[in-house]
């Protein structure tokens, strides 16, 4: 029985190979891995997924009075429609404000006191952007947003 | 004594129940042409009312209740009923269970022609008739219209035209069609091949309505609330002349002393007026095989006997029904069960194991022959699957599993017995 | 302690921070709950103590059955007045956990003679619960971070939209109280990840059979867990507390989540469970291997690993893929399997596709849900990174696969929230405790906090936590400005979570508290009109048709037929059986004779159809009718076609352009019957529908088959009786043509009552013969 | 830990009776190292082994018709297979942290 598996190799000469595991393969760093998951995030908040399924159009457009067709950014009145463009305007808002918090925290440790402040200044301004930015959004895609 | 008198009034009332008629006639003469024919009805025990078919008192309905059992309608060429009567009145007497005969003549009016509509039967025009050249009697005036209809075009259903060998039948009068694919409607006499329903002093000018064995010369119907209508295309069928007439074809010489139309006015009078045919559903059990009441729900896989009782009408009496072929149905959408019942004098009973498929079934016995009366009996129960506690246990393929569990608890049992009571060698416990 | 010292004791003991801290603790704790409780009321207080929506009625209704007939019965319940002629088994195709908390509850109260009807515990069971979600958030969060992120989580779970939208007082379903358990399960989980000790791990696999006999989203823990430790294993941060943690909970849980009826065998039969089940058998591997690497050397330690893992892996693979080809074990459900292909349920299962809640999400319902949350939400899982240990890998794992799965459907926004609410809190909780102390050299440990706790959702944040000695940074002379730059953070960080607390109440009052039963619409003059329709109808159903009166509607009523009209229904919001469905949504889709035979086939003596013309309510069984083609369409190819119903331009119109199968099928004839006579206002032309705007096409036509039974105020709910077959058939095609009938005028008046007779015979008044012979 | 012999010599040898040698190595030295109460352990666990295996096998001739009962017998044997395993382990961690094994103790090591 041996014999019979021995005979290809008279033939072939078995290759000395030395498999290596690649060297690019290695556990990737905690701050990479957040940046993954972050983009991740901006795309999904923005309704990607949403966007992939109905391929709703990127700008809508209404016909005003005159009858000549405008653009309309936000799919009014809709909880549960949106355009692209609205869509990833928002994630981008949201993400911003997450990096807020973010840079808030890197003024924790040394460095000099005009960065800091500029940091903090930095930080804190993108969080309040962020924020009411979405209440504007919102109200253009609810008008009755917080209205009684 | 007193009982006693209570007791024949009860039971001539009961007698009497359904045998409430009103004759609706042409003209007062029709009395006595027909006399036989009123006469072996009023032996029979109908209470005949005769009123002219436009008398100004003539109802149906009196105070939400029906005045008569039966109509018979001898007025072919009524134009109009009198009173309160009309076509959608004849209707609804016919869906609230009265019965009627109505016979047409070749001079029919409209009200007839719109009734037998309603009915599903359609009559020819006015001053039409059913006209056979090769089978006419020899009194006929020359035109042919006095035919001879042979005993064996008649339906083979010996509930609603008795024995078929009968002498040949005389008919003189309108001629009728009805759609084949009508469920409800019987055609009990049909012309012979080469009849055909014409205007008989016009020249045949475009093709007859009705040609051949699809002219109807007698048609019934059994409407799904058990009402029977029986159509007649010729007054003159039920007249004495016809009765006691001796056949003679034309063409052959053939003859017969006497026609059989009386025979067969019986026979259509008796299945009409629901002396004949009628079934009446009993008690229906049902139960599980060793318990007397049904429980609230079956259970798969369960032994369930069902009995359910039926009783014929014969002549006035209720009896029960002999047939062997009533058949059971256990139905959800489509019958999982069919059998025929077990017949012991009219109980018909059956026992049979449930299906193994849980739903909400139907006992159905649905029973539908010509000339009887339909009888549809439906009883609703819901079969559950098994209860928790009803599964196979301690299956003996299973043994090993059952061991195998126990020892595992037996074994944490003496297992943390001995581990926790279990000293340590003193060196040990030093290091 | 002596006597005599007690007294200044007294005052120095008052001020530890251990018992300051509990008390804040439980003082905020039960803020958070009543703030939770409260702000789940709207709908009880604006309309009445109701149970809302679709599922609660079912829930309602087999809680009411087992609070009656005991819970055997409930289990072995037959309910013969579902799903007609089929029935269902509630007691196998029902989660029993909610039943059995509400069930329990009653039996305590009526135990202590408090007489609270079953009703009012359905109602207040969800709001009950979000109490107590917050607490398990909080210990949760605080095993994660610390004691004030703990707090912080509690109260943005309490008042989070996210959660409320599916735990308002009178929704009675299963996710109010499952993500309690959820979140307990997972606390319990990161205790025993923590502790290592098999005790902690065997309260996980109890929690986890509660959640199992709660909801179908145990489906999520049982393959979030198996991932954490999965996880763990590849960062080589493998070690015996993971290893009896995991074990112990795994098959503890296995065993005890097959103890539900309706889950039976699925834990090893389906392949969602089949990632636990690897996953156990994988760390059972390493953990030999690792006891083995202890005794043998390098060298022949690497043969044999090679050789173990090369067959375990093997073996394990080849089984898989076996017991998969055998049919063993089930392909992925098309629920779970449209997680990962989005496109799949609408072309294959039409029933999933035409959920509302299983469309994808649109950022409008992240913003809507979280608010600033979803900002703060990115900055937790940057701390979290930051400071990775054991079970913050679980909750960033956690995160990232619940944002994809809310944005896949919306529903599963509720699965997202809690992780949500942790993770901002940490964000919060860290910004805050950075902002707060001032660099001052002096700076101590007990700061205590200034801000006073607002009435409405309190903020109270306290220094406690990691008390991470601030010393060690060393003080730097530059930064003594900062105090006044960090309070103005402070401030504005405040000022928006107190708007975080204004826009949670807003959206709970305006979005997520009508009940949907009881329709409110509010006239510019302020005042508000109740549409009660629903219940109107019901109630006729319920008094005015026969005990075993069978309804045909489309299968969203089902339940509420069920629970409020009592009566049997031919298909219900279970959803069990695709083909039932279809065979009534043929019956709806097709004109009125064929119609009629499948009606006469399922025993059918109503129709409901609820129509929204008159009043403009978009969710009427019109807007719904498409699904209901495609869904008879699904079954029935050759006789239902989707094209027919659309216009030659491919639009559904129900004006006179509709097409014409559309304007004769039975569903338009239910909804529009005597519609056309009815003229809204004086603009609008007659027949004009308010949802669609437009003037129906097919106006006055007869019913044959179905008679008018009961049409609602607002016409919303319109009920038909099917009737019997007719007496008498009626010639059809007469085959002799009618005569050109002469114009017949009665000549009958109330009066003269006589009819006549055609050739009256004319009696010829008799002479006496003259003369006598 | 246990102290690890040298056999890096065997390593030359045909595999087949490498592996003899490795498990047979690995037998002697767990007869002397382990302590007597993780021997009880020890026993106990082959014991539950053996019960799994044989049910095992039986149903993989009978067949699963039972199937409940079946799974109830050998997952029971499974679980306590690992609860035993998880003694062990935690036994084993205390006694290498040389820290005196009291009754209601709860393992607080990492």
């Amino acid at each position: 029985m041996e014999a019979i598996f021995s005979i290809p190799f008279t033939v072939l000469e078995v290759p000395n190979l030395k498999l290596k595991r690649p060297g690019w393969v290695k556990q990737p760093s905690a701050m990479v891995m957040f940046s993954m998951v972050l983009f991740s995030y901006f795309l999904v908040t923005g309704g990607i997924i949403y966007d992939v399924i109905v391929e709703p159009p990127s700008i809508g457009s209404t016909t005003d009075e005159r009858g000549n067709s405008k653009p309309v950014a936000f799919m009014p009145y809709r909880v549960n429609g949106q355009y692209i463009m609205e869509g990833l305007a928002s994630s981008f808002l949201f993400t911003i404000g997450g990096l807020g918090f973010v840079i808030l925290d890197r003024t924790n440790h040394s460095m000099p006191r005009l960065n800091r402040i500029l940091l903090i200044s930095v930080g804190f301004i993108s969080i309040l952007i962020s924020f009411f930015m979405c209440r504007v959004f919102m109200r253009m895609k609810l008008p009755g947003y917080l209205m009684a | 004594m007193l009982r006693f008198s209570l007791f024949i009034a009860i039971c001539v009332c009961s007698v009497l129940a359904n045998k409430r008629t009103l004759v609706l006639v042409d003209n007062w003469s029709i009395r006595e042409t027909h006399s036989v024919f009123f006469r072996t009805l009023r032996d029979r025990g109908f209470e005949l009312t005769f009123k002219t078919a436009d008398d100004s008192s003539l109802a149906l309905v009196k105070y939400g209740e029906f005045l008569y059992d039966n109509l018979i309608l001898f007025s072919p060429s009524v134009e109009e009923f009198g009173g309160s009567l009309d076509v959608a009145a004849i209707t609804n007497f016919i869906d609230g269970g009265g019965n009627v005969l109505v016979a047409a003549s070749s001079d029919i009016g409209d009200p007839i022609r719109e009734l037998a509509t309603e009915c599903g039967v359609e009559f020819d025009y006015e001053k039409t008739a059913v006209i056979d050249h090769l089978n006419y009697d020899i009194k006929d005036q020359g035109k042919h219209t006095m035919i001879i209809a042979d005993s064996k075009n008649l339906l083979d259903a010996p509930l609603i035209v008795g024995s078929k060998n009968i002498n040949p039948l005389l008919y003189r009068g309108v001629g009728m069609v009805a759609d084949p694919e009508n469920p409800l409607v019987l055609s009990v006499l049909h012309a012979s091949s080469t009849a055909y329903s014409f205007s008989p002093d016009k020249a045949i000018d475009d093709y007859p309505h009705a040609v051949g064995k699809n002219t109807l010369l007698v048609a019934a119907l059994q409407a799904r609330n058990n009402a029977r209508v029986v159509f007649l295309g010729s007054l003159d069928f039920f007249s004495d002349e016809f009765f006691t007439f001796s056949v003679q074809s034309g063409m052959s010489n053939k003859q017969f002393p006497k026609s059989g139309n009386e025979d067969l006015a019986l026979s259509l009078t008796q299945w009409v007026f629901k002396e004949k045919g009628v079934l009446r559903v009993g008690a229906v059990k049902h139960n599980k095989q060793g318990e007397k009441e049904p429980p609230q729900a079956y259970t798969v896989f369960d032994m369930v006997d069902y009995s359910i009782e039926i009783e014929e009408l014969k002549d006035g009496k209720w009896k029960p029904f002999s047939g062997q072929d009533v058949q059971l149905e256990f139905v959800r959408i489509d019958p999982f069960v069919r059998t025929t019942l077990k017949n012991s004098n009219g109980k018909f009973h059956i026992t049979f194991k449930l299906p193994d498929v849980y739903g909400v079934y139907k006992f159905q016995v649905d029973y539908n022959r010509v000339g009887y009366t339909h009888l549809y009996s439906t009883t609703q129960v819901s079969v559950r699957p098994l209860q928790h506690t009803q599964y196979e246990r301690f299956i003996y393929s299973a043994y090993p599993y059952y061991t195998s569990a126990f020892s595992m608890m037996v074994g944490v049992c003496v297992f943390s017995l001995v581990f926790l009571h279990f000293k340590e060698e003193p060196k040990e416990k030093k290091e | 302690m002596a006597d005599a010292g007690v007294k200044n004791d007294i005052r120095s003991n008052m001020w530890r921070t251990g018992a300051w801290q509990s008390l804040l603790t439980f003082f905020i704790l039960s803020l958070a709950w009543l703030v939770g409780f409260s702000s789940r009321l709207f709908a009880v207080i604006r309309f009445e103590s109701i149970i809302h929506e679709f599922d609660p009625w079912f829930n309602y209704r087999s809680t009411h059955y087992m609070v009656e007939h005991g819970f055997y019965n409930f289990l072995n319940w037959f309910d013969d007045t579902a799903w007609y002629p089929l029935g269902r088994i509630v007691g196998g195709t029902v989660y029993p956990g909610l039943m059995v908390t509400s069930g329990t509850i009653h039996w305590i109260l009526h135990m202590l003679h408090i007489p609270v009807h079953i009703r009012d515990i359905c109602v207040f069971l969800a709001p009950i619960f979000s109490g107590m979600t917050a607490i398990a958030v909080y210990f949760f969060t605080k095993e994660i971070w610390s004691a004030g992120a703990g707090l912080f989580a509690a109260c943005f779970i309490a008042i989070v939209p996210g959660y409320i939208s599916r735990s308002v007082a009178g929704s009675y379903d299963n996710e109010g109280i499952a993500i309690f358990a959820l979140m307990f399960t997972y606390y319990l989980w990161i205790k025993s990840v923590k502790t290592g000790s098999m005790f902690w791990a065997i309260f996980t696999a109890l929690s986890y059979f509660y959640m199992v006999s709660a909801w179908g989203g145990y489906v999520f823990i049982i393959n979030l867990i198996p991932l954490h430790v999965f996880v763990l294993l590849l960062m080589g941060r493998y070690s015996k507390r993971v290893y009896i943690a995991y074990s112990t909970f795994f098959i503890t849980g296995l065993i005890l989540s097959m103890q539900i009826p309706f889950v039976g065998f699925q834990p090893i039969k389906t392949s969602e469970h089949m990632a636990s089940a690897g996953v156990f058998a994988l760390i059972n591997a390493y953990a030999v291997i690792k006891y083995v690497q202890s005794f043998l050397t390098k060298a022949e330690f690497k043969f044999f690993f090679i050789s173990a893992v090369g067959g375990a892996a093997s073996i394990i693979f080849c089984t898989v893929v076996g017991l998969t080809w055998a049919g063993v074990i089930h392909p992925w459900s098309g629920r779970f399997y449209s997680l990962w292909d989005t496109g799949y349920a609408k072309i294959h299962i039409p029933i999933i596709a035409s959920v509302s809640e299983h469309q994808p999400t649109t950022w409008v319902s992240f913003f809507f849900d979280l608010h600033i949350l979803v900002c703060a939400f990115p900055a937790g899982v940057w701390y979290c990174v930051k400071h990775v240990n054991d079970e913050r890998v679980f909750v960033i794992l956690y995160a990232i696969f619940a944002s994809y799965f809310a944005g896949v459907m919306v529903r599963l926004m509720l699965t997202l929230t809690p992780v949500v609410c942790v993770l901002a809190a940490i964000a919060f909780s860290k910004t805050f405790e950075i902002y707060l102390k001032d660099d001052a050299p002096k700076s101590s440990g007990k700061e205590t906090s200034e801000e006073p706790a607002e009435s409405k959702n309190d903020r109270l944040y306290d220094k406690v936590g990691k008390t991470k000695k601030t010393k060690e940074e060393k003080p730097k002379d530059q930064d003594a400005m900062g105090m006044n730059i960090k309070t103005i953070v402070i401030i504005a960080l405040l000022m928006i979570l107190m708007l975080f607390a204004v826009h949670c109440t807003w959206v709970t009052s305006s979005a997520y508290s009508s009940p949907s039963i009881v329709l409110a619409s509010y006239n510019h003059d302020g005042s508000r009109t109740i549409l009660d329709d629903f219940r109107e109808a019901y109630y006729w159903l319920r008094q005015n048709t026969d005990d075993k009166a069978r309804i045909m509607s489309w299968w969203d009523y089902g339940y509420q037929i069920a629970g409020m009209g009592n009566r049997t229904t031919l298909v219900d919001n279970n959803t069990w059986n695709n083909s039932h469905i279809a065979l009534v949504g043929k019956a709806m889709s097709s004109n009125e004779t064929a119609a009629y035979d499948i009606m006469r086939q399922l025993d059918v003596n109503y129709v409901l159809v609820i129509f929204g013309g008159v009043i403009g309510y978009s969710g009427d069984d019109i807007n719904k009718f498409l699904w209901m083609v495609r869904i008879a369409e699904g079954e029935h190819p050759r006789d239902i076609k989707e094209a027919d119903y659309f216009t030659p331009q491919g639009e559904f119109r129900v004006d006179s352009a509709g097409s014409q199968t559309l304007l004769n099928c039975l569903m338009y004839k239910l909804s529009y019957y005597r519609f056309g006579e009815l003229q809204l206002d004086f603009r609008s032309p007659a027949g004009y529908d308010r949802t669609r705007g437009v003037e129906i096409g097919n106006k006055n036509f007869k019913l044959t088959h179905l008679e008018e039974a009961y049409t609602s105020e607002h016409w919303l709910v319109r009920i038909y009786k099917v009737k019997d077959l007719e007496n008498r058939e009626k010639v059809a095609k007469p085959t002799i043509p009618a005569q050109k009938w002469k114009k017949r005028t009665s000549k009958k008046t109330s009066r003269k009552r006589t009819g006549s007779i055609k050739n009256q015979p004319k009696i010829v008044k008799g002479k006496r013969k003259s003369g006598k012979k | 830990m246990s102290k690890r012999g040298d056999t890096s010599a065997a390593l030359k040898s045909a595999p087949s009776e490498n592996l003899v040698s490795v498990l047979k190595k690995f037998y002697d030295e767990y007869m002397t190292s382990t302590s007597k109460r993780l021997k009880i352990v020890d026993a106990y666990l082959v014991y539950i082994l053996f019960t799994g295996v044989i049910q095992f096998v039986y149903c993989a001739l009978v067949g699963t018709f039972p199937f409940n009962s079946f799974l109830s017998g050998f997952i029971s044997t499974v679980g306590s297979f690992v609860l035993a395993v998880c003694l062990r382990l935690q036994l084993s961690s205390i006694s290498s942290d040389r820290v005196v094994w009291c009754f209601h103790y709860r393992p607080r090591s990492c």
